[in-house]
């Protein structure tokens, strides 16, 4: 099975991790993410103004596509995951900005939202199936104590992301008890890291962050996993002293193609 | 000084509609960047619906807004305040040289980890 | 016949629970509209046959207005949308048939809105009239 | 051919000074059918009826038709003369020549130029009436009330009193509903229980009333005055005649970790269970889903124990028929399912609760004996939260809750707070609000009391989102007035969850062919005026399935719902609305789309023999009315392909006849 795929520019740099490791992994599903071709930068950030038009075009073209090639769009960051979807969203319910958009890039066929867009989670949990992650686990992980952390770019908007309850998400958690570690759940993993406010203000970041790692520390987590390279980074300069990963990393090692993830 | 923008714009851009508040306070009180923030969410709703949107404008609160949607989802009445800071926002950074974020500045801020994700995201939120 | 000024001829259907009490409250109100509506008492807008609008028509009726509960207050329940699926597909098939389709209309006025239903007779019948005298469907044969 | 005699009024001046009567009268004497015609100043007085009675002899009249004002207003009048004159009451039509005409036209010429016109119809209309009599039904002289709460019960005890038989059916194993649940009652503040328990043992000892507890209503057939009711009585292995509700089998039964829903969840009650002391009827009953013996034959031990061998492993659902003339729906509500709402982290602390489960954390026979203790760790609560309008007021937009104000929690949550701060001064209480709504008898009062005696720290503002963090919860909240943003370390937090119809309402609905919101509370059939009755006839509402509403005002809706079930089961035959459907046997196809759209299921089909022609006997299907459930609606006769189904009072041939008379 291919899928479309959108790293996106993180992914190529200081998150390559994330990106090289779902790949591997999904491979052992038989699946395989063709990377869309010249592909632009999401922008990192969704503009919920009606006449902010130009921001919107990358996601429409990488939506567009993978739509004429009639795949799904698949996306690991978090953030590129949520341009997308609600560009997507945008472009069904929206036709004057639909409109618009088609009139920029102008190649004969306007999108309307037409492409399926998946979390690389949402692949797992919806193509692949929990149960048959399990199945091909090696390296198990022997009940550690791990807290999911969504941030704030997974599950919101929720009734345009719609990936899971927004308040008591269980999908990482799943994953986790599927490669057999212990699920921790702390109030605090839909809370948001501080995200792109670290470049203004480090120290809102940091409260923010220290109040995340506090939280599932208390909750009696040993590590933390996460789909987005900027929480994970927030979270480390900010002191975290449980490791953070990505959940792409403890799904290689769990699947027994990467080493340990405790550094 | 920024000069103030008319509410029917606002509204426009951002497709919300202030008279559905019924002045509950949850978005301010779930905000994670209130501390932050001279004007709070639940203000933004009631001044932007008043008229009284250069006091806003001219404030660093709207800078301080994650964009993390915790008030849009947590909302009982579906009003969504952060679409209506970022409504704000635009209508001040479009403004010919009231960019918030200067590329110049960048290189001062940055560390060897920071993610990519990051600074184009900081450049879209506070940039023309 | 001599016509110095065109008074358009309409029939007005009012259920009995909502719209001929709203008539009745513009009544008591004192709320005027022209006396070229007259309405005929149902039990229930769903009692209105299309029959009974093309029968209006035949006859030389300009305008045919079907009155009845708001949506979810209907007193039968569900009468009103039985209403309202029935007229639209008539008021389509009377457009086609050269009747415009500012001629028809199904309007939701409660016991409680008299001023509703003035406002609404003062605009029906001054939408007719600018539209004239209606030509369609009428059966000569009928005329003495 | 009908001799029909034409009576314009005047109503004084309110018709004349816009209507020439005189040449209306003049001018409908030539009309079709017209025998005699005048008018006269008042035709509503006395003297105006008597002139139609005179005139009815005189002229030896079929038909009345009478210009005045709405039918709304004098119609009954006017049917009434016809009868005592000694003609057929439907024979008899109004033109509204005052409210539709005199009062909105200002000019004598388009005012009287339009009655005459007004007059015409409704002399071609009742050249076509046919004499009308009401068809008549007996009345069975029993009450269903559905729902055992304290809506069902009063509602009960009052047609009881009366001297009627009334069924109540429950389905939970005892009466008592939500009030059982219940500690201290707002504003007075005396005990639920206390004023309840009494009242359930009136119901179980008062002769003209059954309980079906453990009960559901399965299927409901028939109309006003004779309902045919299908009640399934759940099997709970324990025969209810015998059982004594000593309670030994409970004691020794081995499966003692059910949640137990009275106490909801907050602690465990065994496989066979009474689900508390007071429980009426006190009998045992055993959860199928919970019990060794009934899931896999090993056990038995209940048995063994009990002494009078009430325990019956065999027992069946037993369905049971009756007959009703009034059903009354007392289905209560529920509190609604936190799912949406976790930003305050109900899933995944326990020290976050519902309002409900309080009121069983203060209840003496509760889970903690009364004891404010903690779910999680059973310590005393020293700082605690109430959050209002949990899942109320919100937008539909929002997806979240629901759009009303459940009314009861500003009342209940400043009693919670109130009996905190008055048991544990030491404790602080905070209660987050939008608005503080106390419209009713001595309640604004008593939340003064819990602010200004009781000190509870009232703050204008929601809160944002709960953080379960070691052994504190740290709610994060808005305080609007100061305009700060509040972090509070608290040990409970309370929710006031919005109350919804309970569940099984909108299944009853559909068989009471009873309408219901979009919220699923059943409407009334006028909400102002018939505030208690359902648009069916024969279907009466008691209690919050109606909307929400507090114990007092649950208990004057219940004695009013009985009230109008008095009303209906006192008299012998109930007289029908002659203006209803009737399908022309020879016509019928019987294709069934009438029956389709009946909103009453009045309409059936039968197989009727007819004889052709060549003297063969063909059978057909062909739809009957049944004129006792009819309403009269007319949505048949529309939908009828055929032309056979049309509506007495109101045919087809009658309404085109009015078309005419206006275009004419």
């Amino acid at each position: 099975m291919k899928l479309s795929y959108f790293p996106g520019c993180t992914l190529k740099n200081k998150a390559k991790s994330l990106d090289i490791y779902a790949r591997k992994s999904s491979e052992l599903f038989g699946i395989t993410l063709e990377e869309i071709d010249n592909w632009q930068c999401c922008g990192g950030v969704y503009s919920t103004a009606k006449n902010d038009v130009a921001t919107k075009l990358a996601s429409v073209r990488a939506l567009k596509q993978a739509y004429e090639k009639g795949q799904a769009l698949v996306t690991v960051c978090s953030a590129c995951h949520n341009v997308i979807k609600q560009t997507n969203h945008l472009m069904k319910n929206d036709t004057a900005i639909a409109k618009k958009i088609d009139r920029y890039i102008n190649d004969g066929s306007m999108y309307t939202g037409q492409a399926q867009v998946y979390h690389y989670l949402e692949m797992l949990r919806d193509i692949v199936g929990f149960d048959e992650i399990r199945k091909k686990v090696v390296n198990p992980l022997n009940g550690k104590k791990i807290g999911a952390y969504y941030g704030c770019l997974l599950l919101r908007p929720s009734s345009v992301m719609q990936m899971d309850n927004p308040e008591n998400p269980t999908i990482m958690e799943e994953l986790i008890s599927a490669l057999g570690g212990q699920s921790i759940i702390y109030a605090n993993r839909n809370e948001c890291c501080g995200g792109y406010i670290a470049m203004e203000s480090g120290e809102l970041a940091r409260k923010k962050s220290n109040q995340v790692i506090e939280n599932a520390k208390k909750a009696g987590a040993e590590m933390i996993i996460t789909a987005c390279p900027l929480c994970r980074y927030n979270l480390i300069k900010n002191g975290s002293d449980i490791p953070v990963v990505y959940f792409t990393e403890l799904l290689a090692q769990a699947l027994g193609i990467k080493g340990d993830t405790n550094e | 000084m920024n000069k103030a923008y008319p509410t029917e714009e606002l509204l426009r851009i951002s497709g919300v509609n202030p008279n559905k508040c019924m002045k509950c306070g949850k978005c301010s009180a779930t905000c994670p960047a209130y501390d932050e923030m001279e004007y709070h969410p639940h203000q933004f709703v009631s001044m932007v619906n008043s008229g009284d949107i250069e006091p806003l404008m001219n404030s660093e609160s709207i800078f301080k807004c994650l964009s993390c949607f915790a008030c849009v989802d947590r909302c009982p009445r579906g009003v969504e305040p952060a679409k209506l800071i970022e409504a704000v926002r635009i209508a001040v950074v479009r403004k010919q040289g009231n960019n918030h974020l200067l590329a110049d500045d960048v290189p001062n801020m940055l560390d060897d980890e920071i993610p990519q994700q990051a600074i184009v995201s900081a450049f879209r939120k506070y940039s023309k | 016949m001599q016509v110095n000024e065109f008074k358009p001829l309409i029939v007005a259907f009012c259920c009995n629970w909502c719209s001929y009490a709203g008539a009745d409250l513009a009544g008591n109100n004192r709320l005027s509209y022209p006396a070229d509506v007259k309405i005929i008492r149902v039990p229930c807008s769903c009692r209105v046959n299309p029959m009974f609008v093309l029968r209006a028509f035949q006859r030389g009726a300009d305008g045919v207005i079907i009155c009845g509960c708001h949506p979810g207050d209907c007193h039968y329940t569900s009468g009103n949308y039985y209403t309202r699926r029935r007229m639209t597909l008539l008021f389509s098939m009377l457009d086609y048939l050269g009747i415009e389709k500012e001629r028809t209309r199904v309007e939701w006025v409660s016991a409680a809105e008299g001023a509703k239903f003035a406002s609404t007779m003062n605009d029906f019948v001054s939408k007719i009239t600018q539209l004239g005298k209606n030509k369609r469907l009428e059966d000569l044969r009928c005329k003495k | 051919m009908q001799r029909i005699g034409v009576f314009v009024c005047w109503c004084g001046s309110n018709i004349a000074s816009t209507v020439d009567v005189e040449r209306v009268s003049e001018a409908l004497k030539n009309e079709q059918g017209v025998v005699f015609s005048t008018n006269y100043q008042y035709m509503c007085s006395q003297a105006g009826q008597d002139l139609i009675k005179s005139a009815v002899k005189e002229h030896r009249l079929t038909g009345i038709v009478v210009c005045s004002c709405s039918p709304r207003m004098h119609e009954a009048t006017f049917r009434k003369a016809a009868r005592s004159a000694g003609i057929n009451p439907y024979m008899v039509e109004i033109a509204n020549i005052r409210e539709q005409c005199s009062w909105v036209h200002k000019d004598i010429i388009t005012g009287t130029e339009k009655a005459i016109i007004l007059g015409k119809a409704a002399i071609a209309k009742v050249n076509l009436n046919a004499p009308l009599i009401p068809g008549e039904s007996p009345v069975t002289k029993r009450a269903l009330v559905i729902g055992g709460g304290i809506a069902g019960i009063q509602t009960a005890l009052d047609i009881a009193e009366a001297g009627f038989l009334v069924d109540i059916v429950e389905k939970k194993p005892t009466i008592g509903g939500k009030m059982a649940q219940l500690d201290k009652t707002f504003p007075t503040l005396d005990c639920s229980a206390c004023i309840l328990t009494p009242k359930m043992v009136d119901v179980a000892q008062h002769e003209k009333i059954r309980i079906f507890s453990y009960s559901e209503v399965s299927s409901v057939k028939g109309f006003v005055g004779n309902f045919d009711v299908t009640i399934k009585k759940k099997a709970r292995f324990v025969n209810e005649n015998i059982c004594t509700g000593c309670g030994a089998c409970v004691e020794k039964c081995p499966q003692k970790k059910i949640p137990n829903e009275f106490n909801l969840g907050m602690d465990n009650r065994s496989a066979i269970y009474i689900p508390f002391a007071q429980a009426v009827p006190k009998v045992a009953t055993i959860d199928p889903n919970a019990c060794n013996m009934l899931k896999n034959g090993k056990c038995g031990l209940c048995a063994r124990v009990c002494t009078a061998g009430a325990i019956d492993y065999t027992q069946k659902d037993e369905y049971i028929e009756e007959k009703y003339g009034a059903i009354v729906v007392a289905t209560g509500f529920n509190p609604i399912s936190m799912e949406k709402f976790d930003e305050y982290a109900y899933s995944q602390s326990r020290d976050v609760i519902t309002s409900l489960e309080f009121e069983r954390l203060t209840n003496a026979a509760g889970p903690t004996g009364g004891k404010l203790l903690r779910p999680s760790d059973n310590k005393h609560p020293h700082t605690i939260v109430f959050v209002q309008c949990v899942g109320s007021r919100c937008s539909v937009d929002s997806e979240k809750g629901k759009e009303y104000c459940s009314k009861i929690c500003c009342m209940y949550t400043a009693k919670h707070a109130m009996l905190v701060r008055d048991k544990y001064p030491d404790t602080e209480v905070y209660v987050f609000y939008i608005d503080v709504r106390t419209p009713g008898k001595a309640f604004d009062e008593f939340y003064r009391r819990a602010v200004e005696e009781y000190g509870v720290h009232y703050i204008k503002g929601m809160v944002g989102k709960v953080v379960p963090e070691g052994e504190k919860l740290k709610v994060q909240a808005s305080d609007l007035i100061e305009n700060k943003q509040l972090h509070i370390d608290a040990d409970l937090v309370v929710l006031a969850a919005a109350i919804e119809p309970d569940k099984s309402a909108r299944g009853l609905a559909t068989m009471l062919t009873a309408s219901m919101d979009t919220n699923d509370f059943f409407t009334e059939a006028h909400p102002k005026l018939r505030p208690v009755e359902s648009p069916t006839a024969g279907v009466f509402l008691s209690g919050t399935c109606q909307g929400p509403k507090d114990i007092p005002e649950t208990v004057s809706q219940a004695g009013a719902a009985a009230s109008k079930v008095i009303a209906l089961l006192n008299k012998d035959k109930l007289l029908g609305n002659p203006c209803v459907a009737h399908s022309n046997e020879e016509i019928c196809n019987g294709c069934s789309q009438c029956e389709r759209v009946c909103p009453y299921g009045a309409i059936s089909y039968i197989n009727k023999e007819f004889k052709m022609p060549d003297r063969s006997i063909k059978t057909r299907r062909i739809a009957v009315v049944n004129p006792a459930i009819c309403q009269g609606c007319g949505a048949c006769t529309v939908t009828c392909p055929s032309g056979a189904m049309d509506l007495k009072g109101f045919t087809s041939k009658q309404i085109m006849a009015e078309v005419d008379a206006i275009c004419r």
